[in-house]
């Protein structure tokens, strides 16, 4: 996805083909977070992981706009921006179980899920840290004389932490080709953010800081991928900031560990209905694709995070001698 | 007595100093619903909204927000979650709270607790899992308290609260559930700076708090089954520390060994052990030894992460060589 | 001043009774900094010391509305709010030099000035760290069952530090009597905040954090007050944080040892006409006050500035004791 | 050789690792115009305010962005003002840079310079004066320098910019105006993890680095007048630490003073100390001694300050009490 071409341009109309594709990666998120929650309750996953289902259409949307050489952020919630910018979910699962020939060796885990050979430059347990992260980036990349454009991933809880003002003030003052995606799906933890969130909320937030906002259906990766695609294009014709405001829903629990059902069920309920899949789905269906065709898709995806998951568990740990590396050049660990 | 978890004694605790005081409140993230361990179930109910506030995420306000209202009157129990998110809040924490008293005169206190879990626990990776006790040590102002048992758990939160310092209280992931026993009653604390054999011994001292007090129990039975009689101090408070009971149980076995989690380097071990050689050098046997996490982040995989940790083979292998 | 009587209401006529309090009010702040950077420059300060000459009237103007039992935070400009609230001006003055007898025992300096008698929380040497400080005191009232206002001064520099998106965003959710007050003097230290601030400003930030915000002409003693005391009332009467924005002008360098020549002549001849002491001055000349009248309140203060300066010049250093007390009360300094 | 101060020669040492190469840069507020101390004095001229930034008070921001500069390819140089405002930056630096290579299994690094000036200085009081060396040198991934003359400044800073780890540099705020050579041609580095021998001795070590190296030279001096020969060791890498050359010194002399600025308790000296002690224990004539400063925060008025302070009267008061 992460090489596909932008978008059509001249209205929101996208071509059936692209949104195969964007469905394509959305269901590989999916397969893989369904594989990744059933390691997790055998024991194979022994930290925390953090599942994106229900709020894969932002994920693929934003990053089907960008290129390998474009760079993103994440969070805590980081598989699917991981899987849609190109990581190999081999490796990642392999990463989640702690074993040899993970992105980082096994040594981060989901929390620090990273594939900086994309420009995947990691997840991150510390919320709203990616900010400042993703401006630092962009400037670094103008610096080299490098065109690059940063999508910056963070939850609608992260928007009450200072870097969040902190770091959208920097993006608009060194008009920085930053792309903020607030995934905005309710609840921080057990909190509901609305309640925590003083004011309009997000988007207004980004409009007081300078940084153009837009409020977006996040689970209509159609309508995702046609303002992506705007705002990156306009980013690589040298402007500054933007800032999606994502509404969506997280349909699991928090944590793998959290079954989310303290939750009102009528919302759940309501979301599980406003499913990204199932919109995608219906778009395609409605654009004349056939049901079969789209049914081997979601196959494939789930063939593939069936062999991740088996690859995964078949692997061994990491050598001993990996807990001593990387550690730093100059200074042993001792 | 009653048998309680590690978890549960904390949530005692804090219930019965809210019942005892009604300027104790606490604030943190998700604790209107039971905090991220658990460590807060049933308390909004019995104390509403108010004083058991669900927060933003805001870590910097949590902690500041704290100092102002440990200034005009009232006791916050600040929950920070887990240690590493309390580097969000170290500016309040460490330049606020800490220095107010001092730095206005002595106009103000800031009794403040600020809990923040530390430790190793289900490969929770290199941001959730660090020991970082010998800053807060470094830091004029706060008290350190790192109980290693449900009792003190409950016992020092509730000297915690009653302290007007601020209290930099550091309860082990590990341990959430561990149980043991607590006084029944409800009024009986734990004093501040009073450490704990907790197994006498004759041959080597192994002084150590926190999670690792379950390693040096174990270390303890293992060297037993060698001939080797293991005196155990829990500190428990880590500021101050009480070096009364650390050199009077080194005074009688000559051996010492400090035996922490956290990175051996720069450790309060390092505190622990200066401070012994510089003491009582010329009646120690052998040179005072220190066991503690190398210096690297914390890796995910169980094998690696466990590498980090101190383990029992470790501790004999450092007894064996002092020639105990 | 701290318990003078809420302002008429019904309009923005003030009284020339109160304007002349006011005013006694900014004279007495002019009069404690100029003698001390006169000490400062005599080396009886040994500490950095900033002055808010011609700030006077945002601190006139936002304490004159205040009860002794309102508290207030400062930032390391805080001599004007502190003597506004009703602090010692002889002492602080010790403070300053570090002498016995200082607000807090010569151990803080002018950047920790504080008196909590008279409700002032004190100075703070971290930019914005009185935000989150002033809404947990806001707090704490409120559960303490006492009345109380909190008046939070900080600096258009402070605007692009986190805590400022928090604290605004907890006063806000809690719905606590906090007067947010910005000190616009236009720079940060040697750095225009203009250049450094992205979007429309403070102001609007506010207004997206949930908080009201009132932009005024900071310099306008007669404006201030009136706006506070409204804001106040407000306040008083149950409502929830409130921000004003005030523009003003730093007349002196960023510290006493900075001539602050650096910055356009014509900026600081602009401002040096646009004096808060000239302005409240006229109107206090318009509403019939006598030129000789006003002269003597000037003179009165210099007076007791003299007088602070000569007490605090021949004060002794405190007692070295005091080094090792108000550490903490459990584990000694050793 | 030509002579410069402390302040010149890390000016001098940044713009020349700005010319070698066009990935350095450095952000920080008041920068453009100097940096508060004017140890950026004439840099945005050359180099023009897109290498040179100046930038908002937004420390946590500054930090965090120059861990995304360094992860993709530049080498941001970052100023922090005071090491007390570092406290804002505290994840940043803490999560993320020191810890990101690691916890990416090596896919990045983060080669960034962490310029925060440390000391008491000028009734500083509390929040401007603090020394937290100690706390950094605890934490895995970084290095740690802190050096004390105008040379060290200049050799180190560019050890520091060229070095692939995030590097945490301390310079002393009461060293700015000292006076040194510097060597000339500007590519010469001193290299990391190596101290100098500032003064050969017989009798007595002193370990030190930083500020407190000047005391060290007047207490060896005085101590010269009794017939007392003291070797100082500048450390200037506190991490990684040159244990050789201390072994090497202890070993000769066999007494050991380890001499900083900061608070004693849990101090850098803990750790020199507890290792010279575990290693070379009964080779010490006499217990290694440590001095620092008390544990509270640092007062305003001059006279307290003072008490803050490690005196040449305290050096000679322990180089008697160790009996050489
Ligand atoms: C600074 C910090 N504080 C608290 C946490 C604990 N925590 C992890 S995820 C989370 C909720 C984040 O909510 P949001 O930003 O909305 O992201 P979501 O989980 O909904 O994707 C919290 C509080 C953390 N990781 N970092
Ligand atoms: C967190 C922090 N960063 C930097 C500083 C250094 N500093 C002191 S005052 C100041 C400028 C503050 O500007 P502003 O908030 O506008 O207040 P003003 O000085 O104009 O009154 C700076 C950068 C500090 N004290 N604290
Ligand atoms: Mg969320
Ligand atoms: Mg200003």
């Amino acid at each position: 996805m992460s090489t596909s071409s932008p978008p059509e341009t001249g209205g929101p109309t996208v071509s059936a083909q692209r949104v195969r594709a964007l469905f394509a990666t959305m269901c590989r998120i999916r397969a893989f977070e369904e594989a990744a929650e059933r390691a997790a309750k055998e024991g194979l996953i022994t930290g925390a992981a953090h599942l994106s289902i229900g709020q894969e259409a932002t994920a693929a949307g934003v990053c089907g706009n960008l290129r390998t050489s474009d760079l993103i952020t994440s969070t805590h919630r980081g598989h699917g921006h991981t899987i849609a910018k190109g990581a190999s979910a081999d490796a990642m699962m392999r990463e989640l179980f702690g074993r040899a020939g993970g992105t980082s060796d096994g040594k981060g885990g989901s929390m620090h899920i990273a594939d900086f050979s994309v420009g995947m430059l990691g997840a991150n347990g510390i919320v709203a840290a990616g900010i400042p992260i993703a401006a630092g980036a962009a400037q670094a990349k103008r610096l080299l004389g490098e065109d690059a454009v940063v999508a910056c991933f963070f939850g609608d809880g992260a928007v009450n932490r200072g870097p969040f003002l902190e770091g959208l003030n920097w993006a608009r003052i060194y008009d920085l080709p930053v792309l903020f995606v607030c995934e905005d799906n309710r609840y921080a933890a057990r909190t509901r953010t609305g309640a925590m969130t003083g004011g309009p909320g997000p988007a207004a937030r980004a409009e007081s800081l300078g940084v153009p906002a837009h409020p977006i259906d996040g689970n209509d990766v159609m309508a995702v991928d046609a303002l992506a695609g705007q705002l990156v294009e306009e980013m690589r014709a040298g402007g500054g900031p933007q800032f999606i405001h994502a509404k969506t829903y997280r349909q699991k629990g928090h944590t793998v560990a959290d079954p989310g059902t303290w939750r009102p069920a009528e919302e759940i309920a309501q979301f599980l209905e406003h499913d990204p899949m199932t919109i995608a789905r219906q778009f395609l269906i409605d654009a004349g694709a056939g049901p079969a065709d789209l049914d081997a898709i979601v196959a494939d995806a789930q063939q593939e995070m069936a062999d991740a998951y088996d690859s995964a568990a078949a692997a061994p740990w990491p050598d001993d001698g990996l807990a001593a590396t990387d550690v730093q050049d100059i200074g042993g660990p001792a | 007595m009653s048998t309680v978890t590690y978890k549960e004694a904390s949530c005692l605790a804090l219930a019965e100093e809210m019942r005892r005081d009604p300027t104790v409140w606490t604030l943190g993230e998700d604790v209107g619903d039971g905090g991220v361990f658990g460590q807060y179930t049933g308390l909004r109910d019995e104390f509403g909204p108010d004083r058991v506030v669900s927060t933003p995420i805001s870590e910097a306000t949590i902690m500041g927000a704290a100092v102002g209202a440990a200034m005009v009157g009232t006791r916050p129990v600040v929950e920070l979650r887990f240690a590493d998110f309390a580097l969000c809040a170290m500016d309040e924490m460490v330049n606020q709270a800490a220095k107010a008293r001092y730095m206005f005169g002595g106009q103000t206190r800031v009794p403040v607790v600020i809990r923040q879990p530390i430790g190793m626990w289900r490969s929770s990776a290199a941001q959730h899992s660090q020991s970082l006790e010998s800053w807060y040590v470094h830091t004029p102002g706060f008290v350190v308290l790192a109980p290693g048992t449900p009792a003190d758990n409950h016992g020092l939160l509730k000297s915690a609260i009653r302290c007007d310092d601020p209290v930099i209280f550091m309860e082990h992931k590990d341990s959430w559930d561990v149980e043991g026993e607590i006084p029944d009653g409800g009024d009986k604390t734990v004093p501040i700076g009073k450490a704990k054999i907790i197994r006498p011994g004759e041959d080597l001292t192994i002084v150590t708090w926190s999670g690792a007090v379950q390693v040096a129990l174990q270390a303890a039975e293992a060297a037993a089954g060698k001939g080797v009689s293991v005196e155990i101090v829990d500190l428990r408070s880590l500021w101050p520390w009480d070096k009364e009971a650390v050199f009077q149980s080194v005074e009688k076995t000559r051996r010492l060994v400090v035996l922490h989690e956290a990175v051996k380097v720069c450790g309060f071990g390092a505190e622990v052990a200066a401070t012994v050689s510089e003491t009582m050098g010329d009646r120690l046997a052998t040179p005072v030894r220190r066991l503690g996490a190398p210096r690297i982040p914390i890796p995910y995989a169980p094998p690696l992460e466990n590498l980090c940790r101190v383990r029992v083979a470790d501790v004999m292998t450092t007894v064996e060589e002092m020639g105990v």
